[in-house]
C-alpha cells in the first residue's frame, strides 16, 4: 500500500478538525456512513452478499467444498476465510501475492465469525473421518474508502447466514441451509487526530493512527479483539470504544438478522 | 471445446435452448460509475454474467522498467473472483488469466491514445464477478466502457463478441450450456465505426464457410452492442 | 522481452522496405525461410523433433504420464503443452517464472492441436475412471530468430506423429504408436510497416506490430486463431493472409506427413 | 480456542494443573547478548517456550521503497523454527507468522524513537525456538529487551501477556495443556510505566466480566515481568 | 548476501597477515576456535544439539514423518536436510527464499552424513512399500561469525546421534534409537591471503576467497568434497589440507563421540 | 550413490559394460556456432548426453545489484530441459540446478578476465537436452568452448570431468548405468595448461589411495578432452 505525500497536511487537518469534534464528512464522531446491504447476489455462489457502507462497496461469497476431516476432529467440518483486495478497489491496491493488511483483514474477519461458535461444525459432517463441509467464505472488495474491516464482517455474516450447502450437486444428499446459531458483528474505531471515531472513511485511514477491532456476539460477549497499527492508547479509551460498540452492534445485528 | 453432437441443442424452427434465434445476442445492461473511488469504471451483465471494471490513471508509472518514454502503457488484470464459477476459482497466478489479460491489452491498446500521456500508466482492473460464457468478451467491452467514462481519449471503443458453433450450426454469442456442447468459439473485438479488428482468437472446427457466417455475426453484433455502450455514456441505464 | 533503444530506427527502415514491397532479409513477402525438419532426436523422449527455420532452431519432446482421468470424461486422456522459452534462445529471453510470451506460445500451439481433433483421446485410456495416459509435449526453443510460433507448432505435431506410448516402462501393456488422424498446421503473419508477412525474421518482429496465427486442419478448416500485440487489421487483409495459409499450410503437412 | 469444557483443569482448591494459582505466571528466564553477531539480543524462556531475539541496526534501508525520509522503520520477522513444534512446522511463507510479525512491529513502532534515525531501518528477528503456548507474547517482551540491549531509545518497554478462560475460569498466562482446551485467549502489550497498550488481541468467548478480570490480571502480570526484563539489562540473569 | 564496500580494504590486510603467517583473530593457519557442544536441547526435536565455534552458533533438529517409500526402494527410509539462514543470524542474511548459499550449505552437509552411510536406511522401514521413516535434520543458524559448514556439520551429526525414532507417537510400535554407525565429520578451508587457513571466522571469509569442505569418515574414508567460490588451487595444496584434515576429524569425532 | 555391489560390472579382463578399459572416456564430440543469435555456443555430446550451450554477452548488467563497479559478472543458468531425462523433469525452480548453476559460476569465474569488463554480465545458458551421467561435467566443459567461441578472454579453459568407483574398482567417466550402482563419483574442473583445479566435488565413499586413483585418471583424462576441445575451436568437428 504505497502512501502519497499528501498525508502530512491531511493528518493536520484531521487533527484541527478533531480538535473541533467534527470530521471530515461532517458525521459525527459515532456516527456510521449510510448502509446498504443485500443477499443472494452472485448466483455461483452458494450463499452471498453485498454491502455498501458509503463509497465502500464489498461481496462475500459462500463456496463449499468436501475434505477429509482432520484427524483430532473427525465430525467438524472446516471454515476457511479469505480475503482478496485486488487493484479495482483502489489505486493504493496492488497486484501480486497477498499483502499484509489483505492476510490481516481476512484472519480478522474469521477470528470474529469461528470464535463465535455461530456455525454448528458438527453439522457439516457427511461421513464421520472421511468427509466433511469445507465452508469457504471469500470477501472480495470493490471499491475501498475505508473501513473495510465492518463491510467485510457485515457481509460475511450475511452470506454465511443465506447458505445452502450444495449437497445435491455433490451427490451426498438433499440440500440444506447452513443454520447459524449467532449473528457476530463487529465494530471498528480509528484514531484519527486525538480520538477514536466509528466507522473512518478512506481520508480518516490515511491520516489516522491505530485501529480497535471489536467483535461481539448476541448477549454482548466478546469474540475477537484486534488492534491494528502503530499507536498507543489507555484503558479508559477502549472502554469507552467498548461502549459504543455493544449499542452499534445490536442496531447492526437487526439489519442482518431482517435480510 | 466440447462437441458432443448428439445432444439437441436447436429445435426444429431454428431456435435455440433460450428461445434465442440463431444471430440473437443475450441480454445486455450497462452501467458506468459502479466503484466510487475510481476514475472511471463499469458493471456490465451480460446473460449472467457479470463484470466489473475500474479504470485508475493516468498515474505514475510503477515498476518503472515497464514505463515507456514517448507513450502511456495499459496495466490491465482480467481476474475471476472466487465465487464466479460453480467450482470455486483458488485466487492466484493463472496461465488463462494471464493471457486473457493479456489479449485484452494488445486490443485496448491499439485504440487508446497513448501518446497523450508519456510515461505515465492507465491500470484496468477487470473482475469477473459470476461467469457464464464469454467472460473475455464482457470484461474487454466493458472495459472500453469504463475507459469512455474516466475520460480516456480513444479512437474508437472496442466491442468484444463471439459466435459459435452447435450442432453444426452457426450462432452468434453462446451461453453457458451452448458452451458446453459448441464446436467452435470465435471471439472478436471490432471497432465499430470503422468494423477493422482489434482482437481475435478462434478455437475449435469451423469449415471456411462457416468461419464466414460467424464473422458476419459478430460484426452485425457490435453495431448493436455499441449502440447500448453509447447509451449507457449518456446517462442511462439500459 | 527487454526492448532495445534501436527499434525505432528499424521500424522506420522495415516501413521503407514494405513501401517497396521488400524484406529486411530479400524475401518476398509471402516467402518462409529455409526449411529443416526431424524427428526422433532426443532418445529420452517418446516422441520428438528437431525444426529450423532460417536461424530459429526449436525441439519438441513428448513424455507420457499416467493420470487419474477427470471425473466428467472418465474414458479420456489428456494433453499438455508447454513451451518453455529459455535465456539459452536469445539475449532478450530472462530466466524466472514464464513470461506473458511463452504463455501464449504455449497456450496458442495448444489449441492448434487439441481443437483438430487430431489425438484419440478415448484411445489413452488405460482403465476407465481410473487411468489414461496424459501427453505432455514440451516446446524447447534454442535460437530465436523469430516466429517460435510456427517453429514450435511444426516441430510439436511432427514430434507427436513420431511418438510411441511408453506402455511397457510404466507396465500396463505393450507399446503402441500415438496415431495422429490429422495434421494440423499453423501460418504465422506478422504487420511490418503498412502489410503482413508471413514467416517474420527476429528483426521483423522486433520492428512490427500485430501478429496473426492461423491454425488450418486437413480440409482446410479453421482449427485456431490468435491475434497478439497491439494493432489493427481490416476484414480484407485477414481474408488475404487465410488465403495464403490455405496454400501454405498444404506445403508444409506434406514435409510433416513425409517425415 | 478448544472449548472442551468438560476435561478439568483447576482443582477444587482453585489450583491450576501445574500447581499454579489463577493470576499465576509461568517461570520467566530472560538473557541478554546471547548472539554474539548482533546489536542487541536476548534469549527468553517462559514456561518450555524459547525465544532468540536479535536487534541489527540501525543501517541503511533497502529495499528503497520502504525507506521513509522522517523516520526510520522497523523490519519485523517472526518465525518458528522447523523444530519448535511437536509436528515439524515447514519453513517459508505463513499467514500466521506474517500476521505476527506485523502486529508485534505495530506495537515496538509505538514506542521506539524512530525520529531519531531518518531513512533508516532496525531490523528485529524473532525465532522462537520451542513453542509452547503465548509464543506471540514472548517473542514482544523478548524484543523490547534486545532492542533495550542494543541500545535504541525507547519511551518505554513493552510488556505483553495474555489471560485466558479454561472451565469457565479466567486465569493468567494459559500453559500448553490448557490453552489446548481453552476458551478465550486475550493477549496485550503494555507500557509498564503508564498502563497504556500497543498491543491487543483477543479470541474465544468471554462475557464483558470475565473480559475485565483478564483485563486485569494482564496488567498486574506486566509489572512483575517487567522488573525481570529490568533485571536482565542491569546484567543479571534471573 | 550483500557485499559491502569494506571488502577490499580488508582483503588487503588479510593478505599482509597471512605474509606473515599470522590471523586476524591471533589464531594460528589450523587453530580451530573454542567449541562448545551440546545435546537434548530442543524439547520439542527427537534429536538435537548446540554446536558454538568461537561466535558462531548452531542449532540442529531432528524429526520424523512417515512416508511412503520410493517404488524402487521399498524398504528404506529417507533423510532431508535443510540449512535456513534467517536474518537473525547476521546482518547479511536476509529473508526471502533459500539463498544460493544456505542451498549449497544443506545440500554439502547433506552430502557428507548420506554418503558415509551412517544412517542404516534398512532400519527405518515401517511396513515395506507403505510406510517408512524420513529423517528431517533442520540446520538453523543464530549467529554467524564464519564456518556454518563445519558448525552445521557437527551439530547434524551430534543431534542425528541422540535422536529416538518418535514410534509411539505416530501408534506405529515402540520407541527406539536413531543408532549411527559412524560419525563422519566436516573440516573446511578458506583460501585467505595467499593460503588456506582452517575453520574461517566471518572476516576471513568475507576477505577470502575460494573453500574447500572434505567431509571423513571413521576411516579416513573421504564422504563428500566440495569446493565453493571462484578461485584456483593446486594438487599440492590440496594435499597438505587432507592431511590436517585426516588429523583434525579424530580430535572432533572424539568429542562428538563423548556427547 | 547407489553402491549395490553384487551386480558385475567389470568382467574378468577389467573390461567395463560398455567395453572401455578402467581409464577410458565415453565418446566426445564437440560443435561450435549452434545457436546462431548467440556471441558464442557449444553443442557437445559425451556418451548419450546432449549439452547446448550459448554465451550471451558482455553485456549491460540488470538486475542492478548485481552489477560490480571493477569487473564483470558471470549469470550461469544450468538447466536439464524437460525432456532430458526418462522420467519427465519439471521446469521451474530445482535445489540441484541452482547448486549446479552455482558452481559452475564459481569455476569459470576463476578462469575469465573479468576485470577487462567492468560493470558488465556475460550470460552463459547451459542446457542438458539429452542426460545420461556426468552432465555437470559435460555443461561445463561445453561452457569454456562457448566461452571461446565468443572470443572472451580466459587465462584458460576450463576440462571438466568425473571419475568413480564401482564394484570396488575406481574407473574413469562412469556412465548411466555404472552410476546406479556406483560407490563414489568425483568430478573435478581442471585447467589443462597448469594442472590446477577450479572445481571440485565428491560423494560417496573412496580410501585415501582410491582417491588418489580417480584423481589421476581426471588429471589424465583432462588432457584427451582438452585436445578435442581445441581442434572444435579450430574450426573442424570431431
Amino acid at each position: 500500500m504505497a502512501l502519497p505525500l499528501v498525508p502530512k497536511l491531511l493528518r493536520a487537518h484531521l487533527a484541527e478538525l478533531a480538535e473541533n469534534d467534527a470530521r471530515i464528512d461532517g458525521r459525527q464522531r459515532w456516527e456510521g456512513r449510510n448502509l446498504e446491504a443485500e443477499i443472494s447476489v452472485l448466483p455461483r455462489a452458494e450463499g452471498s452478499a453485498r454491502v455498501r457502507m458509503g463509497d465502500t462497496i464489498v461481496f462475500a461469497g459462500v463456496k463449499f467444498q468436501i475434505m477429509k476431516p482432520y484427524s483430532d476432529r473427525p465430525n467438524q467440518g472446516g471454515l476457511m476465510c479469505s480475503a482478496e483486495i485486488r487493484p479495482v478497489a483502489g489505486r493504493h491496491w496492488e497486484s501480486g501475492p497477498p499483502s499484509p493488511e489483505s492476510i490481516e483483514l481476512g484472519r480478522v474477519v474469521d477470528r470474529g465469525i469461528r470464535e463465535s461458535g455461530c456455525i454448528d461444525v458438527d453439522a457439516l459432517c457427511i461421513i464421520p473421518g472421511e468427509k466433511v463441509w469445507q465452508v469457504i467464505l471469500d470477501l472480495f472488495a470493490i471499491s475501498d474508502d475505508g473501513n473495510l474491516f465492518d463491510a467485510f464482517a457485515l457481509a460475511g455474516i450475511a452470506a454465511l447466514r443465506s447458505a445452502v450447502v450444495p449437497a445435491e450437486r455433490f451427490e451426498v444428499g438433499e440440500d440444506y441451509p447452513l443454520n447459524l446459531s449467532k449473528t457476530p458483528i463487529m465494530c471498528s474505531y480509528h484514531k484519527v487526530g486525538t480520538r477514536f471515531v466509528y466507522d473512518a472513511c478512506g481520508r480518516e485511514e490515511l491520516g489516522g493512527d491505530e485501529r480497535i477491532h471489536i467483535t461481539l456476539g448476541d448477549d454482548d460477549h466478546v469474540h475477537s479483539l484486534q488492534k491494528g497499527l502503530k499507536g498507543i492508547f489507555t484503558t479508559k479509551e477502549f472502554t469507552e470504544i467498548m461502549g459504543h460498540a455493544q449499542e452499534r452492534s445490536k442496531e447492526l445485528r437487526k439489519i442482518v438478522d431482517s435480510l | 471445446m466440447g462437441g458432443y453432437g448428439d445432444v439437441q441443442m436447436i429445435d426444429e424452427n431454428g431456435l435455440r435452448v433460450d428461445g434465442r434465434g440463431p444471430g440473437d445476442l443475450r441480454e445486455i445492461t450497462i452501467q458506468t460509475g459502479v466503484v466510487p473511488v475510481a476514475d472511471g469504471s463499469c458493471r456490465m451483465t451480460w446473460g449472467t454474467n457479470e463484470a466489473i471494471v475500474a479504470v485508475y490513471g493516468p498515474m505514475e508509472c510503477h515498476p518503472r522498467k515497464i514505463q515507456r518514454q514517448d507513450r502511456a502503457v495499459l496495466d490491465v488484470a482480467y481476474n475471476m473472483a472466487p465465487f464466479s464459477t460453480t467450482d470455486r476459482m483458488r485466487p492466484g497466478f493463472n496461465r488463462r488469466s494471464r493471457e486473457v489479460s493479456k489479449v485484452t491489452k494488445d486490443a485496448l491498446e491499439s485504440v487508446v491514445l497513448l501518446e497523450l500521456y508519456p510515461r505515465s500508466k492507465i491500470r484496468i482492473s477487470i473482475e469477473i464477478v459470476t461467469a457464464e460464457a464469454g467472460t473475455r468478451c464482457v470484461g474487454l467491452t466493458a472495459a472500453s466502457v469504463a475507459l469512455a467514462d474516466a475520460g480516456i481519449p480513444m479512437t474508437d471503443m472496442v466491442v468484444s463478441v463471439a459466435s459459435g458453433k452447435i450442432n453444426d450450426i452457426v450462432v452468434c454469442d453462446l451461453n453457458k450450456e451452448e458452451d458446453n456442447y459448441g464446436e467452435a468459439d470465435l471471439p472478436m473485438g471490432i471497432l465499430p465505426n470503422s468494423g477493422e479488428l482489434v482482437f481475435l482468437q478462434m478455437d475449435g472446427d469451423l469449415s471456411q464457410e462457416e468461419f464466414n457466417q460467424a464473422w458476419q455475426y459478430n460484426i452485425d453484433a457490435a453495431q448493436s452492442i455499441h449502440r447500448l455502450m453509447v447509451d449507457s455514456l449518456k446517462g442511462g441505464e439500459n
